[in-house]
């Protein structure tokens, strides 16, 4: 309680770059700084520089709409992000900093027979690996989001059911990158703002000079964790990625008193629903299917998004949309990471995330920290290595029913 | 509604009329090894700048064409149909 | 109360008297009052609550840009009582306070809790234990939020539209800049759309929109939220005279009732004959809050004292001067008292440069500036008004979105337009021009070039610029809380304390303390709290920058941007008779299809005993013509059509590049040139634009054309299938002239149609396919032809059921995007033998050599229990191996039967496989051959 | 084999065609007669001359797409009763009139079509569909494919203030149901056939 009136810096001021780290990281989003919490934390590893173009959590880790959960499709994927889950549960704890994670329950609409197969098989596959997951009909979603017209006998999409996942939730993002950027700067870590990386050379198969817009450095290892700009990184590097780069966008209203406790996501509506903490709906939608690196948002965003909305809660028509964004996804084939070693032996990335990368930070951090530290790749994150699309087995988290969040 | 485009046969309307079939890739002409057909299949350049495309116009003719586009700011250079087989496009 | 006798220019009906309630008092206004100038004038003065602190907020700006006056009108929350027209009998409600406006609990958070609620004190707080997080956030939660909506609502109630506009050029914003822009737009002969958020005067010419909010660029497409409408407005022009927007001033109490914007205060006085107040004091960085305070007392209002932040006199000065009023140089606010309003201003001086506000015994917001004490004492004066003008910033708003850029300006003190893109157009003051002449030779200049004409007409003389205003100041706090942000209670001090802590970029400040992230989108906040970062960083203003703006430029309603609630669905040109029997209706992709008509075992069960039809007018049905049209499908598939006969049909699966199943079909050869494809019903549009896109690049002499809905088809299926069809046919139906796998032509009920006789739902079937316009008149007649032999229509789930009997896969319910044809036990369909590629050719030579990790088979369950579908197949260790696809039971086996993905060394007759269903494992026995006539006797017969 | 089963052109006039919007239609007051095989709504009780804006259902007008007919984009030819719309440079879409070759393919059903005629018009159809309608950009005998109600469409304009709209024939119910949901407020209404014919009757006399 003492600590809000005690106004230290969350993280120090930005120096010189020194000549040579034993880890650089690239992008400081969620997944860069929690690398480098990880590496000091589980393993002393202290010569870390985290370069970040901006501001920390100025790309996906800050324009994310906060959800996380892990009931996914296939068998990796699922046991993945559970992991990632529990790091989040006790993250709080741990960097001492509330990231407001309320498990507040998340669920996954179903208005067709066939969205209600893949709820079934989703839930079966987690169940089996103990993750909370079922599927509920409407009385009991009913019950779980009672401002939502659950059986409107107008309604384009009846509700059939849905996927319900107790600890699936909420979670501040832009604490959960200031609580691991203190962590990681109390353990040592260096955070350069405003510090792009502008090329790299490579030699012998290893990246050996960094050039930034603040100097040369060189890296015993390099992390790539840019999301939408992994490619633009990997390029550099002469690392071919199978990503392509999109927008997503969301929006929020202004502030309501409490009518939704729960995260609501409807794949066949593409929209996902939850109310904040200070009230705001906050809602997003699909990706805009075609490529792109400018962060500008649509007009047919906002106009689905609110009709898609407006059926699900009327009562919202009049509530006024205040702020919308877009932020950039660097979208794999199969919609499962891309994570780990490349061909080139020092240069790892974290890639592929599309609209999942947020959930998986902690584990992210910690499995590439592992990675760098024991030059062996962990073997929750095996399935996920670039080397699966050269030799065509992916891991499909892709249904008929896709869900995005 | 974002950016626009021209369909050659249509003429301009909103990106919404659109489907985007991706960066134009070439399709190996002689059988590929099992690497070679996974970066066909999957890798992409992604690149940040002027990229040659597929569109179609899916509320219109439902006819392909070519777009160049800088994936930087969206604007859209030329759009032009496809000139078939030997062409720079090509795919086959 | 505070009305006024008729003013010049008034825009109020006095003989027109309108009533309506605030918090379920009746209030009284003139025809033409807003919300907030009528309830202003009963006498109110406190219309919110702040939204941490519970403090008292009153009229500040009267333009609908400070979140000061927004209320709940007929229950929609977020209407700015200040711009917000008095309708007769509307209910207007306030928000966020308990029991009420003028009592509220919640204050005391802003009396006793400060301390405690830093900015993000939450991250601070309650973290241990973990488990009480839920207990304190619903606390919160119920704090947070201003507006209540109703718990429950049907559905949607206001009727919102669409309108689509497209226009030569667009002006936004209707002042002297705008609509000059607009008139000389027009005289050039473009079709020229102005809007504006106020009244606008008719333009000849110019389509003008009042009342009517542009809400962000969209490359060129600019909505605009006029009442229940939405004004979609496409251009390839776009003249912004948006405006300036008044700042206000931090000072101690700055956000007490009573003080306002120079302009807010002139607003309720000239347009609503309102007196403000009765005794004001004036403090202002510019002329135009000087003019406000010579024009307020000559409407009668006492001017206690005058402070001017800059040095010197001006002409507005003398103004005053003239008018017995003197004005203190070099002086600003320190802070503003009272308790339910302002009663006392207090006055100090400034030191020059950098403008810190100083006090008697404090050096104000020290930053590396070198703003330094100075002396001046401070002097106080009562009064129910406070006055304030910090300066005019640009809204620069949707000129930044249209790709604009700003820099800061030393000499005025704030961010300028510094780039405009092509054919994007500024004029007025948003580009420098306040003088009114100024604005309207900018606006005439800028609507030429928008028009496409000449920036260098003779008539143009070059705009002088306005003149300037000296750099606001950011006052210290030792008097209580400065404001940088009204919205979300974010005082100076806030903003330093996240600097302090290592948010030292303004995007970050904004995301900590949620400066700008309120109601007024940073209108009001953001220039301050960029100032108190530059201040306090020693940044140049230019250097800490300014946050995004982002759309849309004012919150709007969700309703106005949704529309009208359509959603696009296909129906069969036979739905009606689905309707009129009962049918139960469901999606099926973008169709609404017949699932059942009550009874899907009956149904089931009349094809085998006796006939049954469905109406499968969804299928993908194109038509492929041409010389080459044999070879374009050889390319498509991985079997071949070439050596097709004409007349015959065969089976196809279409695969990827990568081997996957994509869908499948039948192809019927018509003639040596043209094929009929059949698709499945949700990959139809897929499939054509599949076809179409091989075809743009390998250019072969075929045409496609699509018939999907130009088509009706229906499968008549069952033992008297035959002979229901031979009545309605001359066609020999006999299993010798008509074979299993034929197609003919012929004429069924009079109507020419395609039937293919294939093996849809495993008995003797024929597929009728025939234009749509007849829809009802064949089902029609095929009901009644089969009338006496039983026939029954069946649906979508019936079908189900017999195609599993059969093993037909469903693609997309039996395969995913990973089953390729040889892991979906269909290795026949490919015919690696074939001489030329084909698109998956390469991947399925691989795949025909590697063994699946995973194969599709059937399975048969004991018991009677039916697993759920997507219940998971599990390997001896009870991990996660497979899964069940589909099943059913089967009225005609009596037993359960089912498809699902095994291990691939289980995929075997007699095999068993445990299946995990919703806690209960189950253990099913493997088959791989047809559950139903597996020789396919029955079909062929 | 015959391509005959692809023409809504029943043998001995046994079967009458129909359109998809025929029940909206009759809910909404019309009256029918059959022609040329196709029952068709000729007018509505009460249907006066004085209108903001009305829509007609001529589904039943005859297409065809024909190959090696291209023309300038955009501008469909009137050619006897017919529209001929070019799709692409070797592909037109004939609207209404006779058959106008042996081997123009019949895409009658592919298309249920609308006709929108009224001072309003334009209006209406700016509540649903993104075209540039304005005269100086589409004048008389514009042709323009393009998303109407979201949906892939066609317009042609056939005269001031008359459009003809093309839709696929399974989306009818929802094309009727948006169109008469955005003419209604501005005091739109179906029409018959007959208006249209007397119009037209009118605009060949002037010509």
């Amino acid at each position: 309680m003492l600590d809000i009136f005690r106004h230290r810096r969350m993280w120090r001021r930005q120096r010189d770059l020194k000549p040579a780290y034993d880890v650089v990281i690239i992008g400081g989003g969620s997944h860069g700084l929690a690398a480098a919490y990880y590496l000091q934390k589980d393993h002393g590893i202290r010569s870390v520089a985290v370069l970040e173009k901006r501001y920390i959590g100025s790309g996906a880790a800050g324009r994310n709409t906060t959800i996380l959960r892990s009931n996914y499709k296939t068998p990796e994927g699922a046991r993945f992000y559970d992991a990632s889950v529990k790091l989040y549960e006790n993250l709080g704890k741990e960097l001492n900093f509330n990231l407001l994670f309320s498990q507040c329950g998340h669920l996954t609409l179903a208005h067709t027979d066939r969205a209600m197969f893949v709820m079934a098989n989703r839930a079966e596959v987690n169940r089996l690996q103990g993750i909370d997951s079922r599927v509920i009909y409407p009385e009991e979603i009913k019950r779980l989001a009672p401002a939502m017209q659950v059986e409107n006998p107008h309604a384009t999409y009846p509700i059939m059911g849905a996927l319900y996942h107790p600890p699936g939730g909420i979670i501040r993002h832009d604490a959960v990158v200031w609580g691991l950027a203190r962590g990681a700067d109390r353990g040592g870590v260096e955070i350069h703002q405003d510090t792009e990386v502008q090329s790299m050379e490579r030699s012998n198969g290893r990246v050996t000079k960094i050039h930034t817009n603040r100097g040369t450095i060189s890296a015993g290892h390099v992390l790539n964790c840019t999301a939408g700009w992994s490619t633009l990184i990997c390029d550099m590097v002469g690392v071919p990625l199978p990503i392509t780069t999109h927008i997503l966008q969301a929006c929020v209203t202004e502030p309501v008193k409490p009518l939704l406790d729960v995260v609501i996501v409807s794949s066949q509506m593409h929209v996902y629903i939850s109310q904040t903490d200070r009230g705001e709906f906050l809602m997003g939608a699909e990706i805009e299917p075609w490529t792109t690196y400018r962060m500008q948002g649509t007009l047919n965003f906002l106009q689905e998004v609110t009709r898609h909305t407006l059926e699900l809660f009327p009562q919202l028509e009049r509530a006024r949309l205040l702020r919308s964004w877009a932020g950039l996804c660097d979208l794999s084939p199969d919609y499962s990471p891309i994570l780990g070693q490349t061909e080139v032996e020092n240069f790892h990335v974290s890639a592929g995330w599309g609209t999942y990368g947020f959930k998986a930070a902690p584990i992210v951090g910690k499995t590439l920290a592992e990675l760098v530290a024991t030059n062996r790749t962990p073997d929750l994150i095996a399935p996920f290595a670039v080397e699966r699309f050269y030799e065509d087995k992916l891991v499909s988290e892709l249904a008929a029913a896709a869900v995005s969040h | 509604m974002s950016f626009l485009l021209t369909c050659p046969n249509c003429g301009t309307r909103e990106v919404t009329d659109f489907g985007f079939g991706g960066e134009i890739s070439a399709r190996p002409t002689a059988r590929p090894s099992l690497r070679e057909l996974g970066e066909y299949n999957y890798f992409r350049r992604n690149v940040a700048g002027v990229q040659r495309e597929w569109w179609f116009h899916r509320s219109g003719c439902r006819a392909w064409f070519i777009a160049e586009r800088d994936t930087v700011t969206n604007e859209v250079l030329l759009t032009e149909l496809p000139r078939g087989p030997g062409s720079p496009e090509s795919v086959a | 109360m505070s009305r006024l006798p008729p003013q010049p220019g008034e825009r109020i009906d006095r003989q027109s008297v309108l009533r309506f309630t605030f918090d379920g008092k009746p209030v009284e206004a003139f025809e033409g009052d807003t919300i907030g100038s009528a309830l202003f004038a009963a006498g109110r003065r406190t219309f919110s609550r702040s939204f941490k602190y519970h403090r008292r907020r009153g009229l500040l700006c009267c333009a609908g840009q400070c979140p000061n006056c927004i209320v709940a009108v007929d229950g929609a929350p977020g209407v700015r009582a200040c711009v917000e027209p008095v309708k007769e009998g509307m209910r207007v409600e306030h928000l966020n306070a308990q029991p009420g406006l003028e009592l509220d609990v919640m204050r005391a958070t802003d009396l006793v809790g400060t301390r405690f609620t830093p900015p993000g004190f939450y991250y601070k707080t309650f973290i241990r234990p973990r488990r009480l997080w839920p207990l304190y956030e619903k606390v919160l939660r119920h704090a947070a939020g201003l507006g209540v909506l109703r718990k429950e609502q049907a559905d949607r109630e206001w009727r919102t539209e669409y309108r689509r506009r497209h226009a030569d050029v667009l002006v936004v914003g209707g002042g002297i800049a705008g609509v000059a822009a607009a008139k000389q737009a027009a005289a050039q002969g473009a079709d020229v759309v102005l809007v504006d958020e106020g009244q606008v005067e008719p333009v000849p010419g110019v389509e003008a929109l009042g009342r009517a909010t542009a809400l962000g660029y969209f490359d060129g497409m600019v909505p605009v939220w006029q009442g229940d409408t939405l004004h979609q407005i496409r251009a390839p022009a776009h003249v912004f005279a948006t405006g300036a927007i008044e700042q206000p001033l931090v000072f101690a109490g700055n956000d007490l009732p009573g003080v306002m914007l120079s302009g807010g205060a002139l607003r309720l006085l000239e347009r609503y004959a309102v007196s403000p107040g009765t005794r004001a004091v004036v403090v202002s960085t510019n002329d135009r809050g000087l003019e406000a305070a010579a024009r307020l007392h000559d409407a009668g209002v006492t001017i206690a004292a005058v402070a001017d932040l800059r040095a010197s006199a001006t002409e507005a000065t003398r103004a005053l001067q003239t008018r017995g009023i003197a004005v203190l140089q070099n002086h600003t606010i320190v802070a503003a008292e009272g308790g339910k309003q302002v009663t006392r201003a207090t006055l100090g001086g400034v030191e020059g440069g950098n403008g810190a506000a100083v006090g008697g015994n404090r050096a104000a917001g020290a930053g590396g500036n070198g703003a330094g004490a100075a002396a001046g004492a401070e002097v106080s004066f009562e009064c129910d008004l406070v006055v304030v003008s910090g300066g005019f910033a640009p809204a620069t708003s949707l000129l930044s979105q249209a790709g604009a850029r700003t820099a800061y300006d030393e000499a005025r003190g704030h961010f300028v337009l510094a780039d405009l893109p092509p054919n994007v157009f500024a004029a007025g003051e948003v580009a420098g021009h306040a003088d009114p002449d100024a604005a309207a030779r900018s606006g005439e200049r800028a609507g030429r070039q928008a028009a496409g004409g000449s920036p260098e007409d003779a008539a143009d003389q070059p705009i002088e610029q306005a003149p300037t205003a000296v750099p606001p100041p950011v006052a210290g706090q030792t008097h209580g809380k400065c404001f940088a942000c009204l919205c979300e209670d974010v005082t100076a001090k806030d903003i330093k304390l996240s600097i302090d802590e290592g948010y030292d970029s303004i995007e970050l400040s904004k995301r900590y303390t949620t400066v700008t992230m309120g109601p007024c989108q940073g209108r009001m906040c953001q220039l301050a709290s960029i100032r108190l970062m530059a201040q306090e960083t020693g940044q140049s203003l230019q250097t800490v920058g300014t946050t995004t703006a982002r759309p849309p430029y004012i919150s709007v309603p969700m309703g106005a941007l949704a529309g009208r609630p359509f959603q696009p669905a296909k129906r069969s040109a036979i739905h009606d008779r689905h309707r009129e029997l009962g049918a139960n209706i469901k999606w099926a992709g973008d169709w609404r299809r017949a699932y059942d008509y009550g009874d899907p075992q009956q149904e089931a069960l009349a094809v085998h005993e006796a006939a049954g039809l469905i109406d499968v007018s969804t299928l993908g049905k194109l038509l492929v013509r041409g010389s080459e049209a044999g070879e374009f499908l050889d390319r498509l598939y991985p079997n071949r059509f070439s050596d097709l006969k004409p007349g015959r049909i065969r089976y196809g699966v279409i695969s990827s590049d990568a081997g996957r199943i994509v869908d499948d079909g039948t192809i019927c050869r018509i003639d040596e040139d043209t094929y009929y494809v059949t698709t499945t019903s949700s990959g139809a549009g897929a499939v054509e634009e599949w076809f179409s896109w091989w075809l743009a690049d390998w250019q072969m002499d075929v045409r496609l054309t699509d018939f999907t809905q130009g088509l009706a088809a229906v499968n008549l299926a069952g033992p008297k299938a035959r002979e229901i069809l031979g009545a309605l046919t001359d066609l020999d139906c006999s299993a010798e002239a008509f074979k299993y796998l034929d197609a003919k032509h012929a004429t069924v009920a009079g109507v020419p149609c395609l039937i293919l006789r294939i093996g849809f739902v495993g008995e003797v079937g024929y597929e009728i396919h025939f234009a749509a316009a007849h829809g009802e008149h064949v089902w029609d007649a095929l009901m009644q032809a089969g009338r006496e032999h039983g026939i029954r229509p069946f649906g979508l789930e019936p079908q189900r059921i017999l195609r599993l009997q059969k093993m037909h896969i469903l693609v997309g319910q039996d395969t995913d995007s990973e089953s390729t044809p040889f892991s979906a036990a269909m290795p026949w369909i490919v015919k690696l033998d074939k001489d030329a590629d084909f698109i998956g050719r390469w991947a399925l030579e691989h795949y025909a050599q590697e063994e699946p990790a995973a194969r599709l088979v059937g399975f048969t369950l004991g018991d009677g229990y039916v697993p759920t579908e997507g219940a998971v197949i599990i390997d001896a260790l009870g991990a996660p191996a497979g899964q069940v696809t589909s099943a059913r039971f089967s009225p005609v086996l009596d037993r359960v039967i089912g498809m699902a993905w095994v291990p691939a060394p289980l995929a075997r007759d007699g095999a068993t496989v445990a299946i995990s269903d919703q806690g209960r494992t189950v253990s099913a026995h493997i088959q791989t051959r047809p559950f139903y006539d597996p020789e396919g006797e029955v079909l062929r017969s | 084999m015959s391509l005959a089963f692809l023409s809504p052109v029943a043998a001995d006039d046994v079967a009458i065609a129909r359109s998809p919007m025929e029940r909206m239609a009759k809910a909404a007051g019309a009256e029918f007669e059959v022609r040329d095989g196709w029952n068709v709504a000729v007018r509505y009780a009460g249907e006066t001359a004085e209108r903001t804006v009305a829509w007609a259902d001529v589904s039943h007008l005859r297409k065809w797409e024909v190959e090696g007919q291209g023309g300038e984009f955009g501008v469909a030819r009137r050619e006897g009763d017919a529209w001929v719309c070019p799709l692409t440079s070797d592909r037109a879409l004939v609207i209404g009139g006779a058959e106008p070759s042996p081997t123009a393919l019949d895409v009658t059903c592919n298309y249920a079509a609308l006709t929108i005629l009224g001072p309003q018009a334009r209006e209406t159809i700016a509540r649903f569909c993104a075209l540039d309608l304005r005269p100086q950009h589409a004048p008389p005998h514009s042709f323009r494919p393009g998303s109407i109600a979201r949906q892939p469409g066609m317009l042609v304009v056939e005269a001031e203030d008359r459009f003809l709209l093309l839709f696929g024939w399974a989306t009818a119910e929802y094309m009727w149901t948006v169109v008469a949901d955005a003419a209604t407020p501005l005091g739109g209404r179906p029409a018959g056939i007959e208006t249209i014919e007397t119009i037209e009757a009118t605009e060949d006399t002037d010509a």
